[in-house]
């Protein structure tokens, strides 16, 4: 356990340079110390790996890798095969931003999975290249503001829509590819102990709200995630072998207002005729994924209401029993 | 030495308080008083709330070096609380000058020995009122001019002018008020260095 | 009209006034900055030009190979990692023998992964048959970047110009910027006589065997050496229209009688002229020599230059790990060709952003260890021991 | 010797990131408002979340530090602490109430004793008069901290007002007197039937005391206003309910009026309706309504208790008053009522003005005037006169404004609280309700469960008689009820800041978490994730 936390491991620990309130950090807090010390980490270029690893100090308590920006999958590939041919079970999990999935990472990506290595691919996405300063990837959504779409004269923010990286990951008719978010952690926990029990090739696309990037306040990371969420914008769904198995069910419809307006790079949409019709185009997006995924309606273990209750006294963590009371799921009322 | 007049300040802040800009700004101004003049960030990633530093180098010749600034003749804080944890003072020179952004006066400043001028004004607060938010560096600009005599405050507000046309008037406006009573601030009450 | 500008907005500046229409972005430190100015030039309709965002940085290379080939004046930027990344597609732009022209913010290559400037990523390039023109300012990358596209599309060989990322790229200095009419004067509309076209259906990249694929290399290579004299006439030639000049292939200073010459590339030979000032006055003669143009490698210019003085020594941040200094080996190699026996002093130093400053550069002069406790700036690459055991030892290795 | 290329695993725990921040997380307890608006300051969340957790001797105990009657406070307070309860604006507010009578229930089935804090007898006596609510709550906390106490009262039995004049179907004697003994039997002496200035006197208790309370209630009832000439089929509330409550045969009339607006008014109806006549209340104030809120005309009685008596068939009136009684000789055969506009007049006399030409008639064969209870200082006018610093204190529906049973058990405490401090010489400070509080607006509702409230369950031949109209929770709904509490700025631990810290600088340990000011950066997401609002962020100058 964490010399300074007993109660988990904290395979990221403190000292990391992330700004205040960083989203990926806090997932990649969450996922390595649901996955725990006993696995080899594989890192592409991002925020994550030189805020973890800057300036000769590493927040890493765990065996940690990093090459280079594109071959992450690749290297983890490697590693893998190297395990399995020294007789070895350790786990092995790439970490890569969106810019290292969406696209610079993508061929090493399809390349592993189409070789059915026994991998798990994180993926925390923020939705831009925050490490540069805010340049837009294939996963920034459509109309948002980055230093390279840039609201002007011709334009609002970035015209294409943000790629749906998991209906490609679906096409390898991989064993599990799913989405979560720092905001229900419950869900999330469930999520990566599912992914950690299957052999093969995993998928996860973790939202995680950069609050420069964004530019939100830093204390609303969580609530902003949650609010993607809650107006049908980022669906939170389980794949399994390309097909729809899990569908966390929308509690109620809340209008995309309500995400859009605490974050500053959507700003530019609340003045002008322009940004209304592009708004009006965002909540149609909303509608269009909760049709799509039957958001509204599916019939599924938890909705987005139950899945956030808290356990009172909850002694839940990544801690094996022996400390811990009680476990994070299922002490979810 | 052939360089006469030769200039070195450094600025400290955190990621996000604007500290780059106000080098620029600097640079800028002592370019328009007709100084060669050159200004760059300490380089890495800025994260928000990290401590950061700027440079500027202001001089009656072109400057050719691209090095760093190891022996300021100023430092500038923006945020006090850097104090605690930055040697925000290395290397400035004897007789240097510190402009700091607090209300009062901050102890483990350069103990008195060292014999460095000191100027505290609530740049902040000062800010807030022109700007609505607290920030402090424009307001730090003036009391710089004010205390070294060495830009004039006119090429000041012709540097906020052009390096703040694109965000509009108001902004324009709002940021010379500021720069302006950092300048009054320090003018009234020290003559300004040779 | 001089106005202060960082060194990335000065170039995305002089890249706007050459009118490309096909700008390819991926985002690198250091050398976002220029992208980042287009987007917004892009965006409001101040630079007619099709912004597209690549998914890497060979994807980048990629696209503006194929813009070119379609007839289109085509830009990007990259550094470090990235231009690795393109590597393949760079040598694939020099056989095809495409005018294009690309800003590289000169970045130390990982690992470890570092992000600060030296000179290691354009250097591992060399023989990729780019072009290579490294500037001192931000002035010169502007004015250079400008040249590039004269060079590119008079020899039809790529340039690549290289300024120091940070040290350049994010600093800010007076720039000139000439007006968009003065430059349409220097460089007309872009015209590419293999611009593929169904009216003359050619075939571009087709394969090639052993009996015609040498003579593609020979023509290559001709078209480089040709190029020194390209890149000295639109030198002089801009600096008729413009007032100023970059320095051709290699600018001296203070060489009239200097005894001791150090060579060297980039924005580090400001803090080298100050210091043959110091040396100067102090009576020592001594003279300085930048080389801009590094490919095509001008051999004779240098020997010129350099046939009389009594010590040569050539200061470099880039490293051929087994080999040692590498403008140093080209320029033993010119020197013997040419007859010429004294030795060349290689020294090392300045990587990964670490400072060469003109205190360090006069030690390098003296031959005397750098001064600053601890922090070796520089060290000699033909008697190397490991840095480890240099720490061990607490000695200094010195030229 | 490791290689330069390998970098230590968490040797980033040497920067120490904490420099960073501007605004910092503190762990902050705040005062929810149910504690905040109950007279007793009981701190309910404390002994709830005990009951959450079924450990229920220990919440009884929590309970008791301040309200030694759950049981009987369970059944007839009109719980205004559940009002500002802030889980109303995530479905309803927490049943305290029944889980207070819930516990005070169990106490009795299972004869839990009160703990003695401090039982070294003090050689110090204190004289307490009147062992109502607010008598028995300032002996109970002295003699559990060794302080001799002689409780004096006229009556025969203990319990003042809640003996004599609550009907039986809201608190069963049993209930009340199971509290009683459970306070007694920690070694008070009780003197029965002992009226000061007639069995010991005002000098009696000054010599051999060292302290006295009086806390002597309201017994007599205000005078009928001088319209009623004869008593002749007249009774006031108090006597009515006291004589019910004595077990006296009470013969009533078919029609029954009760003139007054207060608990007494609504109490004596629903009694009415048990004896099998038919009621009409007239009262001078409006019905319970936001309108009527902020004008400050509303009824005085509790809307729960108007809504039960509604539900039982009590005829109710609004703003009209008793103009005439109607007799024919010395029957009485009802009432004129009229438009009452004002109660009182400028002087705040009892003078209502009646609007001419809305008089009606309510046949009535008897006409019960519960118009307020005065304190009858009858033998105690040069103690009533004495201060705190002479040695005398007050307390209890005599003095209080509210006239509650709560209020009257706060005051018992801080009379205590007060004679202990002043027997020990040493300042007495009383904040109960200085602490900061806490709204909905800062807590993040939607991490709480979704739960009905649990009710007691309604019996049905309520009218039948005097036995309990609602009962008591079964102990499975008392557990998921005190589970329904919110926790208001109380730390529950429910891991949210300790999950979402992106710093790893919430650090769990035993019993809740703590802040790891080396490494916060002050982001303020744990202050804004915490469900109950128990995290401030202050600003780091």
């Amino acid at each position: 356990m964490d010399k300074r936390d007993p109660f988990r491991h904290n395979v990221l620990t403190s000292g990391h340079r992330a700004c205040s309130g960083c989203g990926e950090a806090m997932a990649a807090r969450m996922v390595t110390d649901l996955v725990g010390p006993d696995a080899i980490y594989v890192n592409a270029t991002g925020c994550l790996q030189v805020f973890s690893s800057h300036n000769q100090q590493s927040a890493w308590q765990a065996p940690w890798v990093h090459s280079v920006f594109a071959n992450a999958a690749a290297v983890a590939s490697g590693v893998e095969a190297a395990l399995r041919a020294r007789g070895k079970e350790t786990p092995v999990v790439v970490q890569a931003g969106d810019g290292g999935t969406f696209d610079i990472g993508l061929q090493c990506l399809s390349g592993m999975i189409e070789r059915g290595h026994n991998v798990l691919f994180v993926c925390y996405d923020n939705e831009a290249y925050m490490n540069t300063g805010v340049q837009r990837s294939g996963s920034t959504p459509h109309a948002v503001r980055t230093s390279t779409s840039p609201p002007g004269l011709f334009s609002q923010g970035k015209q294409q829509l943000k790629k749906d990286v998991l209906s490609i990951m679906a096409a390898h008719h991989m064993p599990y590819a799913a989405t979560a978010t720092i905001a229900y952690f419950p869900d999330l926990k469930a999520k990566v102990e599912k992914a950690m029990g299957i052999r093969g090739p995993r998928f996860l696309q973790i939202l995680s709200p950069c609050p420069l990037g964004w530019a939100h306040d830093s204390a609303l990371s969580v609530t902003v995630a949650r609010l993607a969420v809650e107006t049908g914008l980022f669906p939170l769904v389980e794949l399994e072998h390309g097909e729809l198995t899990g569908v966390m069910r929308l509690a109620g419809q809340k209008p995309v207002d309500d995400y859009l307006r605490p974050q500053g790079r959507f700003k530019h949409l609340f003045t002008g005729k322009e940004g209304a019709v592009e708004l009006r185009h965002i909540q149609a997006l909303a509608d269009a994924r909760i049709r799509r995924y039957n958001l509204l309606e599916a019939d599924t273990q938890w909705d987005t209401a139950s899945a956030l209750r808290c356990a009172r006294h909850g002694r839940g963590g990544y801690v094996s029993s022996s400390l811990s009371v009680s476990q994070g799921v299922d002490n979810v009322l | 030495m052939r360089i006469s007049t030769f200039r070195e300040i450094r600025f400290h802040g955190r990621g996000g308080q604007g500290t780059v800009s106000a080098a620029a700004l600097l640079a800028l101004a002592a370019f328009e008083d007709h100084f060669e003049s050159q200004a760059f960030p300490k380089f890495g990633s800025e994260r928000r709330g990290a401590p950061v530093e700027a440079y500027v180098r202001i001089s009656n010749t072109t400057i050719r070096a691209h090095n760093q600034v190891y022996t300021p003749d100023v430092v500038v804080i923006q945020d006090a609380g850097l104090l605690r944890s930055e040697p925000l003072l290395r290397g400035l020179r004897q007789g240097g000058l510190i402009v700091v952004n607090s209300e009062q006066e901050v102890d483990d400043v350069g103990n008195k020995n060292d014999h460095f001028r000191q100027v505290y004004l609530p740049a902040s607060s000062i800010g807030e009122r022109h700007l609505g938010r607290p920030l402090p560096n424009t307001v730090l600009l003036g009391a710089l001019a004010a205390g070294t005599g060495w830009v004039s405050l006119i090429a000041l507000e012709q540097a906020v002018t052009k390096h703040l046309s694109s965000k509009g008037e108001k902004m324009v406006t709002a940021n010379i008020a500021a720069l302006r009573e950092g300048y009054g601030f320090v003018s009234s009450e020290k003559e300004p260095v040779s | 009209m001089k106005q202060l500008l960082e060194g990335s907005q000065a170039v995305a500046e002089a890249v706007r006034l050459c009118r490309p229409q096909v700008v390819a972005a991926y985002p690198i430190t250091p050398q976002t900055h220029i992208i980042e100015r287009l987007a917004q030039h892009v965006a409001n309709g101040e630079l007619a030009a099709e912004f597209i965002n690549a998914e890497s940085e060979f994807g980048a290379a990629s696209i503006v190979l194929g813009a070119v080939t379609a007839g289109a004046r085509a830009f990007t930027a990259t550094a470090s990692q990235g231009l690795l990344l393109m590597t393949e597609v760079l040598y694939n732009i020099a056989g095809l023998r495409l005018p294009v022209v690309m800003v590289c913010a000169n970045r130390a290559v990982g690992a470890p992964i570092n992000i600060f400037s030296d000179h290691q990523d354009s250097m591992s390039v060399r023989d990729a048959g780019w072009i290579q023109l490294y500037v001192e300012s931000n002035q010169e990358a502007a004015d250079s970047l400008i040249q590039a596209y004269r060079i590119a599309e008079a020899c039809e060989l790529p340039v690549m110009v290289c300024m120091d990322g940070f040290l350049l790229t994010h600093t800010f200095e007076p720039v000139a910027l000439p007006t968009q009419a003065m430059v349409d004067d220097y460089l007309p509309a872009f015209q590419f006589a293999r611009t593929l076209n169904p009216d003359r259906p050619m075939t571009l990249g087709g394969a090639s065997e052993p009996d015609n694929f040498q003579e593609y290399r020979v023509d290559q290579h001709a078209a480089m050496e040709n190029a020194q004299k390209v890149v000295e006439t639109l030198d002089a030639e801009f600096a008729e229209q413009f007032g100023r000049r970059c320095g051709g292939l290699m600018q001296g200073y203070r060489l009239d009688d200097a005894r001791t010459v150090l060579l060297g590339m980039g924005s580090l030979m400001g803090a080298v002229y100050d210091a043959v000032d110091q040396l100067r006055d102090q009576g020592q003669a001594a003279g300085a020599l930048r080389l801009r143009c590094f490919r095509p490698f001008p051999a004779q210019a240098l020997v010129q230059h350099l046939k009389d003085v009594q010590r040569i020594i050539v200061l470099e941040k880039a490293l051929s790990p087994g080999a040692g200094g590498i403008v140093a080996a080209e320029l033993r190699a010119a020197l013997q060709q040419a007859g010429i026996m004294t030795p060349v002093e290689s020294v090392i130093g300045g990587l990964g952003g670490r400072d060469l400053t003109p205190d360090v550069i006069e030690a390098v002069f003296q031959g005397i260890p750098d001064t600053e406790a601890g922090v070796t700036s520089r060290f000699a690459p033909d008697h190397i021991t490991s840095a480890s055991d240099e720490a061990e030892r607490g000695e200094q290795s010195y030229g | 010797m490791s290689s330069k290329l390998e970098i230590a695993p968490g040797s980033s725990t040497a920067y120490h990131t904490g420099d960073w921040r501007t605004r910092q997380p503190v762990y902050q307890n705040k005062w929810p408002p149910c504690s905040q608006t109950c007279p007793a300051s009981e701190d309910i969340q404390a002994w709830l979340a005990l009951a959450a957790a079924q450990r229920w001797q220990a919440a009884w105990h929590k309970l008791t530090e301040r309200n030694p009657f759950p049981a009987t406070m369970g059944r007839i307070c009109y719980h205004a602490c559940e009002s500002p309860c802030n889980r109303k604006h995530l479905d309803s507010a927490v049943n305290i109430h029944a889980m207070e009578r819930y516990l005070g229930d169990r106490a009795i089935a299972q004869g839990w004793c009160h703990e003695v804090f401090d039982d070294t007898a003090r050689s110090q006596r204190v004289a307490i008069v009147g062992a109502g609510p607010a008598g028995l709550s300032c002996a109970f906390q002295l003699v559990r901290r060794g302080y001799s106490v002689t409780l004096f009262d006229a009556q025969m039995v203990p319990g003042g007002t809640l003996h004599s004049a609550i009907p039986a179907y809201r608190l069963p004697r049993s209930i009340l007197a199971g509290e009683i003994d459970a306070i007694l039997a920690l070694g008070v002496e009780f003197r029965p039937g002992t009226r000061v200035g007639k069995e010991i006197s005002e000098g009696e208790l000054r010599d051999q005391f060292d302290a006295i309370f009086l806390a002597i209630g309201t017994r007599r009832p205000r005078e009928y206003p001088d319209k009623v000439t004869s008593h002749h089929s007249v009774m006031s509330g108090i006597g009515f309910l006291q004589s019910l409550n004595r077990g006296e045969p009470v013969k009533l009339p078919k029609q029954v009026a009760v003139v007054g607006g207060g608990n007494t008014a609504i109490d004596v109806a629903r009694c009415v309706r048990r004896l099998g006549a038919e009621v009409t209340v007239i009262c001078a104030q409006d019905p319970h309504g936001m309108q009527y809120r902020e004008l400050g005309t509303e009824m005085p009685a509790s809307s729960t208790e108007v809504s039960e008596a509604e539900a039982e068939g009590v005829h109710l009136r609004y703003r009209v008053g008793v103009s005439r009684l109607v007799r024919s000789g010395a029957h009485l055969s009802g009432v004129e009522i009229a438009h009452v506009d004002r109660v009182h007049d400028r002087y705040g006399h009892f003078n209502p003005n009646f609007f001419e030409g809305t008089e009606e008639f309510v046949p009535a064969g008897l006409v019960v005037f519960a118009i307020g209870q005065e304190a009858d200082w009858q033998g105690l006018e040069n103690l009533a006169q004495a201060s705190e610093a002479e040695g005398v204190w007050v307390g209890g529906d005599a003095v209080s404004k509210s006239k509650l049973a709560a209020t009257a058990v706060g005051d018992g405490y801080r009379a205590a609280m007060s004679i202990i401090a002043s027997l020990k010489g040493e300042p007495f400070v009383f904040d109960a309700h200085k602490k900061t509080n806490i709204t909905f607006r800062q807590m993040q509702l939607h991490y709480y469960p979704e739960e009905h409230r649990h009710e007691g369950e309604l019996s049905k031949d309520r009218l039948a008689g005097f036995n309990e109209v609602v009962k008591g929770l079964p102990e499975s709904d008392a557990q998921q009820e005190a589970k329904r509490c919110l926790s208001c700025g109380v730390c529950f631990e429910c891991d949210n800041c300790w999950h979402f810290c992106p710093d790893a600088a919430v650090i769990k340990k035993e019993g809740g978490y703590r802040i790891d000011y080396d490494y916060c950066k002050g982001c303020g997401i744990c202050a804004e994730e915490c469900p109950c609002g128990h995290i401030d962020m202050e600003s780091v100058v």
